[in-house]
């Protein structure tokens, strides 16, 4: 097993580490901003760590230029897909739970 | 700073930000494995100093891959010197401010990196 | 020369038509004579032995247009032919004028069927003259206006429902003799020797000639029949429908005379028909119905006699044959006269036309005469006959002449009720107070509200009565002279026994015991006319408990009222049942299989990879949450985890290019379903307990069923020979390294023309059903946040959106173009490639800051259109190198170029095609679908009340537990 | 057991609670949320597939995943809204 | 004609299908293409018919691949009898359908070129999987046709019966694909000729394959899985309606034959099974018809019961008993889409299929009461009418073959069949129409008349509908000539075929040949 | 024995969903019949040969049956078709996706009528 195939497989547990994580949030987290701030999380770090770490165990030029696309990739559109998520919800009414600050809700809108 | 100074300002950026991530990261994981929940969720108006459509993107989303942290959103700005202004889902924050600081501190840095110029503070 | 009669008679119905509508009523003339020239032509034909004749029908089948003219036939011809010349002659004066194209062209073509019957040789062309003789009447009868219509469709079911007693009958014999011909199968040795097939073909035919003959248990039709017009009633009873009956009975007695269940079938059921006949007959006021149960009754007897088998009998039979014939033409068109010239043929109504009516008077007394069997008349020397006949059947011999004695004593009386009904005087009215009841039983008494009585009648002319008074007079010359019928009566005998038959009839037999008979039949008849005042009550209390009309009505209500029940079983819309039951019968199906097959070949290899089990988890979680979701939303969600649980168990089975379109089919799937959810109420109904029970235990079985399915009939081979063909051989000959690409461009690219026409017209099928329905309503979202927060401006807030589209589309382009390319090589291909470019629109769609800025307003259905037309072109192109789609590679400046490549081209712009149709006509408002102007503008409905609140925790569970 | 086995149970994992939140909701949008995360997982555990399978299009699957796997994101955002941009 | 011109049948279709879309929206070209296309399929199948007379069997592997991995296409007698008749219907529904106005629905044209193209490539395929895919292009046009509908003029109904049709036939295509899944998992293959007599040495071949004709049966609308064809068809427009009749559902017998006869090589040890389900589904579709109320309803339960005649050719598996079944075929697809036709231009102008609000019919439109009968009649199975050498060949056929019980079901259905005939002739085209009446319970319990009942007890609704709809009133036009052609034209069929049976009976029997035989057609499979 | 396992429980969650009355849950069950058939095509090619089909002269003893990938290619894709069509049948009904009888037993329609608020005594079979 060559070093690069050693840092691979660690980055590879690493990121689902990550997504564990991420999940753990999900399942956990009280309301749905919460969780969904812990998904931007695996959607970023999550990916890249186990892309990069199969560009290690699977490594190749054009390879690598496809992981840097990708890796770009991914964090623009999950981390966009996110806040489309975050504003959805809460346009659809989904409420806050035990906040302890709240500037949108200056405007009078009705707990 | 100049445009010659951008490719290490960009790539500077991109290792703090890593480790503003790792961080986060433990931070949530701490939160999740230990029962009950620390935070203090809240959202807050953060003006930003954003100039362009990218600009206000790339720090949105950066804000919402950085654990504890998301952007819900925008809101319209009334003259073209009205501040852009984001809506901040934040979980570890006792406060508003403290939220907004932090998201200043990380937009100075993302601008700074950013902009070809240095950022115009 | 036989096949030219049969050809005369078709060709006159088809002349009579015209004749009808040319001439009017006197068309009925030039029919007679045309009748009458082939009824010469036919004895022109006959010869002392039979002539037969044939020509080839359906030789598949060995049937044949085969006739055969024997003795038999010879007297039932001339019968038709000879009485219908006389029915058509008294139609020329009997109808009003006008045209009657219709009425004489089916009485000819009745006239024709009825001679193809006797004629044929060939049992399908027996069969075949038969059923037109059933349709013939039918419509004959219906003609006769509204009321006649129910009527003649039960005449037409229970004769149709003989039919296929007869066809039955036709089919065993033909099945069993192997040949068609009539005379074949007749001859056939089998009958004396395959006694459960004579005896079977004994109960079919006898059922088939008991419903045309009318006789018990298939009686109703015939005075129900009564309704028709009299030249048919006179027709129908006299020569045609009824004697078709007789005929058939008479043709298959050499076979069956010693068959058990015929004689007792024909004895015991033509007798009771004769009692009841003529006990109805007594109790009849209307002149036309006591005839019609009269003919009842006459043939019954018919039907005993031939039931009795004798050489004796038959020839008695054979001859009663034609003196009913000819005596009962005789009254029904006398009767007609009756009616036509006094407006009513209700007895009672009728009085003093004696006076007014000599000939007819005469006439009828004369025919009614020789029905009652008084001497010197022909129904005499037949009624002597067959009292002469059952005398000699051994055993039962004395009973059964008494029996039939009776009969003839009942037809004494009811022949004189007869002329006395029509011609005598009313003094009293003790005729009509029992008109009632005796009303009730049939649907066609004449109506007793008004009992005006009926006097001065007017003698018809003598155009019209002479057609009348022939057959009436024929029956005296016959009777006086009756050897004038031995040649005629003996071959028919002959040909009804099988053997040779010398006849010779005689007025006068010397005293037998017939003879005996005959004198106490006169003497207790004349009794009971003269006592008829007592008789008549007594008549009238004897209805049979049972109508046969209530018989038949009431087993056609059963039969749809049966149908409503069977039909009610699967009269639902809803998909459901009509699912499950397939679901079920597999299921079914699965466990005979896992039953019966044995000796499967063993496991080839390790069939599972420990992620398979993985795999298999979220497969079933996926799937127990999507049968769970309560929201649709829900729903869409987790059935996501099952799709791309599929993508990923594609790829990790070795199937890239499979897995990527699960993948991007997923996705826009969830795109589309977007489009539509907002359409939607956000919850299911609540599954009941109750309802979900069988559902689940069906699903598990098929569940169940599918895995074993799966695991007996997977797995157990080694690749396939075509799969090694392709692995081996598929780069060579496409220049193609993706094998899965170069099956699906190259080849079997037939299945993908068809595949990308099915996604074509998919795009149409909206199109289609779009232009023709309108959409639900959008459901709004129902939280004040949406209208007033200040995240709710979609120009602000898209634009993070945009600015990734600035990235991704073109990435989107660039991607779906390499993939496009190199699809052949590697992962990739038109539909892969189209898809990403289908997802590129769909992001575009998504992004924009509104619906209708939405940047998808291409010209799906040319792209749709383009697609399928350039795959099929790209097929024709195949025809340079010899077949429909055979790619034709070239090498162009050093890069390979394969026309593979231009279908996938035809696959591209139909995937895209079809996605923009979905993006454009179910995400785009539509000014011209949304505006009142389509009228039909159903009403915008008010939300349901779950839907006021905002969609909280709370509110998802009280909304399950108000559905609960 | 290799890191990617590892790695695939842990996905494999994540994927089952992320699937618990869809059905356990109980607001529609933590439904779309772990629709989210599953979308990530998936395109991770494509990832490490494609490795393990030596496959050769791994990374073009990949690509093409995180390219379009968010626009299920947004779809999934709008169905919360009905619609609404 | 070469066997490689085989795939224009599906070619050309397509083809001048994608061209109408293109050019869409001049409704004149769309007619005269459309018609000029279906007659030169019909007359394709003609040729073919002349072809395969002495038994010979036309065969090509599209591409020109090896043989078992080209995608065969074959035509014999039976297939081009098929190709042949399909095409005739599918003119005369289209004649119908332009004179009705329907054909001026967008798209129409297309739709039916596409049908026919997949009609025709599911007729002439030898492999199982592109069998699939042809019925998927045969499904998405009828799709399309049954919701075809004037702007904003698509009924509810059509929705429904739409939804219902459709998800009928997912289901049946799925089974279907999943049985010829299993076909390659056991067999390795699902090219027919390869598979030539597979069922009958293994009994695991012989499972997958009887999951792909238990699909097929589905489609066939085979008791007791009927029921969504009887409720669906009525629900569609009249031409489209008699276009389905004479296709979808014979495609599938057609198919049932061929896998049948070449997998199965006529395995005498499943024939039991065949007897006793088509008879019943003789018995269960008769009186389905019997029990409804309009044209319609009872026609297409009517397709249900004949469907039962004709399999029951291939469950006799004799000669005599296969030529019967493919003269049946053939005759009652005449036969049913003229009576579609007919009652069909009776609603078209009348405005309703339902018995209780016509009559009178006979004296005001004869010419359609003729074409009507003589299709009645022949569906009857009454001479001179091809149904009467249908029902005669066939009856002989089985009692040959000692199935009696079939006999005798048979004929008792033919007798219900005649008094279902009845009830739509003295309910159309007798008498008057009639107030129905209104005492009908359904209206006292709650007041719509239309509640969760009618889903339980299908009578209760629509007396109530009925009652706020008054009779239908005699529209100021009759009938006209073009709109009653088709029927006339098709009922003249019948009749010429019943009086000419031979040339039709003569074919069914080269047919047949091929059938009991298959080696013929499995050589030039494998030969091509 | 993973693909037959899983095959089934689609199977049965798809005739589950079969049976009830919302369109949209009809259709997604037939989404997952659709999964479960592709499953049976890609077992009949035999799982314990995953090596891709890419390439020359491929080895038959471990290299995957190409044809039956094909044959699932085509499958999604026209699954898809339908799927649309289906989903837009679902949305052009009385109110909602019910699937409860509209046709009456004569054919009659009553489509003019006001939609009905589903009640919970309609959702039983
Ligand atoms: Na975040
Ligand atoms: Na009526």
């Amino acid at each position: 097993m060559s070093a690069l195939e050693i840092v691979g497989q660690v980055l590879v547990v690493l990121g689902a580490l990550v997504f564990v994580t991420a999940a753990l949030g999900v399942v956990r987290f009280p309301d749905a901003y919460t969780r969904i701030s812990a998904v931007g999380t695996a959607g970023g770090a999550g990916i890249v760590l186990v892309v990069v770490g199969a560009l290690l165990l699977q490594p190749g030029v054009s390879a690598a230029v496809k992981v840097a696309l990708i890796v770009a990739l991914q964090l623009a559109t999950s981390s966009v897909g996110t806040m489309a998520v975050a504003r959805s919800a809460y346009l659809a009414g989904t409420p806050l739970r035990r906040k302890h600050y709240d500037d949108l809700d200056t405007e009078g809108a009705p707990r | 700073m100049s445009t010659l100074t951008w490719p290490l300002r960009l790539a500077w950026f991109a290792a703090w930000y890593l480790k503003e991530i790792v961080v986060s990261n433990v931070t949530v994981l701490r939160d999740n494995l230990t029962p009950g929940q620390a935070g203090t969720p809240g959202i807050a108006l953060f003006p930003t100093r954003c100039r362009t459509d990218t600009e206000l993107t790339l720090l949105a989303a950066l804000i919402t891959l950085t654990p504890g942290t998301l952007t819900l959103g925008t809101a319209p700005h009334g003259a073209p010197e009205d501040p852009r202004v984001l809506y901040v889902h934040g979980i570890y924050h006792p406060d508003a401010d403290a939220l907004r600081a932090d998201l200043a501190v990380m937009e100075s840095r993302m601008l700074h990196a950013l902009r070809r110029e240095g950022v115009a503070r | 020369m036989l096949l030219l009669c049969l050809a005369a008679a078709c060709a006159a119905a088809l002349l009579a038509p015209a004749l009808g509508r040319r001439l009017g009523r006197a068309a009925g003339w030039p029919i007679a004579a045309l009748l009458v020239a082939v009824g010469v032509l036919v004895v022109q034909t006959s010869q002392p032995d039979a002539v037969t004749a044939a020509v080839p029908w359906m030789p598949t089948l060995g049937v044949e247009l085969a006739v055969r003219l024997d003795g038999l036939s010879l007297l039932f011809s001339l019968l038709v032919l000879g009485i219908g010349a006389l029915v058509m002659a008294y139609s020329a004066r009997y109808l009003p004028t006008g045209r009657h194209g219709g009425f004489y062209g089916l009485m000819t073509l009745f006239a024709a069927a009825m001679l193809a019957l006797v004629l044929a040789d060939d049992v399908v062309l027996l069969f075949v003259a038969w059923e037109a003789t059933t349709l013939c009447s039918f419509f004959l009868i219906s003609r006769s206006g509204a009321g006649a219509r129910e009527p003649a469709v039960r005449t037409l079911l229970v004769t149709a429902a003989g039919g296929l007693a007869l066809l039955s009958a036709v089919v065993v014999m033909v099945a069993q003799v192997g040949s068609t011909r009539l005379s074949v199968i007749l001859a056939d040795p089998v009958w004396g020797e395959n006694s459960g097939f004579t005896t079977a073909v004994a109960v079919l035919v006898a059922v088939a000639a008991f419903t045309k003959s009318a006789q018990l248990p298939f009686q109703a039709w015939l005075p129900d029949s009564m309704v028709a017009i009299t030249p048919v009633s006179a027709y129908l009873h006299a020569a045609a429908m009824v004697k078709a009956g007789i005929y058939l009975l008479l043709r298959f007695s050499p076979v069956m005379s010693d068959v058990p269940v015929w004689r007792v079938l024909l004895i015991s059921c033509g007798l009771a028909t004769a009692l009841i006949g003529a006990v109805a007959a007594m109790r009849r006021y209307d002149l036309k119905e006591l005839l019609a149960y009269s003919t009842m009754s006459q043939l019954g007897l018919l039907v005993a006699t031939i039931g009795v088998g004798t050489p004796a009998a038959l020839t008695a039979a054979v001859v009663h044959t034609a003196a009913h014939a000819l005596f009962k033409s005789a009254l029904f068109m006398l009767v007609g006269v009756v009616d036509h010239q006094a407006g009513t043929r209700d007895m009672r109504r009728l009085s003093g036309l004696r006076r007014t009516m000599p000939v007819t008077l005469v006439a009828m007394t004369v025919a009614a005469a020789s029905m009652a069997g008084v001497p010197p008349l022909l129904g005499f020397v037949s009624k002597e006959s067959m009292l002469d006949a059952f005398w000699e059947v051994p055993g039962a011999g004395p009973a059964l002449a008494v029996a039939v004695a009776l009969v003839a004593v009942l037809t004494f009386a009811y022949s004189a009720r007869l002329v006395i009904g029509a011609f005598g005087d009313r003094t009293s009215d003790v005729d009509t107070q029992d008109a009632g009841p005796a009303g009730s039983a049939g649907a066609t008494t004449v109506s007793t509200t008004e009992p005006d009585i009926v006097t001065d009648v007017p003698e018809a002319r003598p155009a019209f009565w002479l057609p009348a008074v022939v057959p009436a007079a024929a029956g005296v010359v016959l009777g006086l002279a009756p050897w004038l019928l031995d040649r005629f009566v003996g071959d028919a005998g002959s040909a009804a026994t099988g053997d040779h038959t010398d006849v010779h009839l005689t007025l006068w037999h010397g005293v037998t015991p017939a003879l005996v008979l005959s004198v106490c039949v006169i003497a207790l008849g004349t009794a009971a006319v003269l006592a008829r005042t007592r008789v008549e009550p007594v008549a009238l209390r004897l209805r049979s408990p049972v109508s046969g009309l209530a018989v038949v009505d009431a087993l056609r209500a059963r039969t749809i009222s049966l149908g409503q029940r069977v039909g009610h079983l699967t009269s639902t819309s809803a998909p459901r049942r009509h699912l499950m039951v397939p679901v079920v019968c597999l299921v079914g199906i699965a466990g005979v299989a896992t039953a019966s097959v044995h000796g499967l070949p063993d496991v080839v290899g390790d069939r599972d990879v420990p992620l398979d089990w993985g795999l298999l988890a979220l497969v079933a979680v996926g799937t127990l949450a999507a049968v769970m979701a309560r929201s649709r939303v829900a729903a869409i969600v987790v059935l996501g985890v099952v799709g791309f649980t599929m993508t990923v168990w594609f790829y990790s089975l070795g199937a890239a290019d499979v897995a990527l379109t699960q993948l991007l089919v997923e996705v826009l799937t969830v795109v589309v379903m977007m489009l539509l959810l907002r359409r939607l109420p956000r919850t299911f109904r609540a599954d009941q307990k109750r309802s979900a029970v069988l559902p689940a235990v069906v699903a598990l079985g098929a569940g169940l069923a599918t895995t074993l399915g799966v695991l007996a009939l997977t797995g157990r081979r080694e690749m396939s020979p075509v799969g090694e063909y392709y692995a081996r051989e598929g780069e060579a000959v496409t220049g193609g390294a993706n094998v899965v690409n170069t099956i699906l461009v190259d080849f079997r690219a037939f299945d993908t023309l068809g595949e990308l026409t099915v996604l074509g017209v998919a795009g149409l099928t909206i199109v289609v059903l779009l232009r023709s329905r309108r959409l639900l309503p959008i459901k709004p979202l129902d939280t004040s946040r949406a209208a007033t927060s200040p995240l709710a401006d979609a120009q602000a807030n898209t634009v993070f959106t945009r600015v990734l589209t600035r990235l991704v589309g073109p990435l989107t382009v660039l991607v779906s173009v390499l993939l496009f390319f190199r699809g052949h090589q590697e992962p990739g291909g038109g539909f892969i490639a189209a898809l990403v470019g289908g997802a590129g629109f769909a992001l575009v769609y998504l992004s924009a800051p509104s619906d209708a800025a939405a940047k998808v307003r291409w010209p799906y259905l040319t792209l749709i259109g383009l697609g399928v037309a350039t795959g099929t072109v790209t097929g024709f192109l195949g025809y340079v190198d010899g077949s429909f789609l055979t790619p034709l590679h070239a090498d162009l400046l050093g890069v390979h170029l394969t026309t593979a490549l231009l279908f996938d081209v035809g696959v591209y712009l139909a995937v895209v095609g079809v996605v923009l149709t979905a993006l454009n006509l179910l995400g785009r408002p539509r000014p011209s679908a949304q505006s009142p102007a389509t009228h039909r503008a159903p009403p915008d409905q008010p939300d349901p009340p779950a839907d006021e609140h905002a969609p909280t925790i709370d509110h998802a569970r009280t909304e399950e537990v108000e559905h609960a | 057991m290799t890191g990617i086995d590892v790695a695939l149970a842990l996905l494999v994992v994540a994927c089952l609670a992320s699937t618990y939140r869809m059905i356990a909701g109980p607001a529609e949008a933590d439904r779309v949320v772990a629709a989210d995360l599953l979308l990530f997982g998936m395109v991770g555990i494509i990832a490490l597939v494609g490795v393990r399978t030596a496959s050769a299009a791994t990374f073009d699957i990949v690509l093409v995943a995180s390219m379009i796997a968010f626009l299920g994101a947004l779809s999934l955002a709008r169905t919360l809204t009905r619609g609404n941009r | 004609m070469t066997g490689s011109a085989l795939p224009l049948f599906v070619a050309v279709p397509l083809l001048t299908a994608a061209a109408l879309v293109l050019l869409r929206g001049r409704p004149r070209l769309d007619g005269v293409v459309l018609g000029a296309v279906l007659l030169a399929s019909t007359a394709g199948g003609v040729l073919l018919v002349l072809g395969a007379r002495d038994g010979d069997v036309l065969a090509h592997g599209v591409g020109l691949w090896p043989v078992g991995v080209a995608i065969p296409f074959a035509a014999d007698m039976l297939t081009a009898l098929m190709l042949t008749v399909t095409g005739l219907l599918s003119a005369t529904c289209a004649a119908f359908a332009v004179a009705s106005g329907h054909a001026r629905a967008p798209f129409f044209a297309p739709l039916v070129l596409v049908l026919t193209a997949g009609v025709n490539g599911a007729l002439l395929t030898a492999d199982l999987f592109n069998l699939f895919v042809f019925i998927e292009v045969m499904l998405l046009p009828s799709y399309a046709l049954f919701v075809l509908a004037g702007p904003g003029r698509g009924r509810l109904r059509q929705v429904a019966g739409a939804r219902l049709y459709v998800t009928v036939n997912l289901l049946t295509s799925t089974v279907f694909l999943a049985g010829v899944a299993f076909v390659y998992g056991v067999a390795g293959t699902v090219n027919l000729a390869e598979l030539a007599g597979a069922a009958r040495e293994s009994d695991a071949v012989a499972t997958a394959v009887a999951v792909c004709l238990f699909a097929l049966g589905i489609k066939a609308a085979v008791v007791p899985v009927h029921g969504w064809l009887a409720r669906a068809y009525p629900a569609t427009s009249p031409a489209v309606t008699a276009l389905f009749s004479g296709l979808h559902t014979k495609v599938a017998i057609y198919a049932i034959y061929r896998v049948y006869a070449v997998v199965f090589d006529g395995d005498e040890r499943y024939l039991w099974v065949g007897v006793a389900v088509f008879s019943v589904t003789m018995v269960v579709g008769v009186l389905g018809a019997v029990g409804e109320t309009t044209t319609r309803s009872i026609l297409a339960f009517h397709m249900v019961s004949q469907i039962g005649y004709i399999l029951l050719g291939v469950a006799l598996f004799t000669l005599a008993g296969l030529t019967a079944g493919i003269f049946y075929l053939l005759h009652h697809m005449i036969v049913k889409a003229s009576l579609f036709l007919s009652t069909g231009a009776v609603e078209e102008r009348y405005g309703t299929g339902r018995l209780d609000r016509l009559g009178g019919l006979a004296r005001r439109e004869p010419w359609v009461a003729v074409a009507f009968f003589a299709a009645a009649l022949s569906l009857a199975g009454l001479p001179p009418f091809s149904g009467f050498v249908a029902k005669l060949s066939l009856l002989v056929a089985a009692q040959d073959a000692g199935q009696v019980v079939a006999v005798v079901v048979m004929v008792l259905v033919s007798l219900v069949t005649l008094l279902s005939m009845l009830k739509i002739w003295s309910g159309v085209f007798w008498g008057s129409p009639t107030p129905p009446e209104t005492d009908d319970p359904s209206l006292t319990q709650d007041g719509t008349g239309a509640g969760p009942s009618s889903t339980s007890s299908g009578t209760a609704a629509p007396a109530a509908t009925a009652t706020l709809a008054p009779a239908v009133d005699a529209p100021a036009r009759r009938i006209g000539a073009a709109l009653l052609a088709p029927s006339l034209v098709l009922a003249a069929i019948t009749l010429g075929l019943g009086l000419g049976a031979e040339l039709l009976l003569g074919l069914a029997e080269t047919a047949a040949a091929g059938l009991l035989d298959p080696s013929a057609f499995v050589e030039a499979v494998t030969g091509s | 024995m993973t693909l037959a396992l899983a095959a089934g429980i689609l199977v049965a969650g798809a005739v589950y969903l079969f049976s009830r009355r919302e369109m949209l849950r009809v259709i997604l069950g037939f989404v997952l019949l659709g999964h479960a058939v592709n499953l049976v095509l890609m077992a009949a090619g035999g799982t314990s040969r995953r090596v891709e089909p890419i390439g020359a002269d491929l080895d038959p003893a471990v290299v995957a049956d190409p044809l039956p990938q094909a044959f699932v290619l085509t499958a999604i894709v026209i699954a898809f078709s339908i799927t649309i069509v289906m989903l837009v049948l679902a949305v052009t009904g009385r109110g909602d996706d019910d699937t409860a009888d509209v046709l009456d037993n004569d054919g009659t329609e009553p489509d003019l009528e006001p939609a009905r608020t589903p009640t919970s005594t309609e959702a039983s079979a």
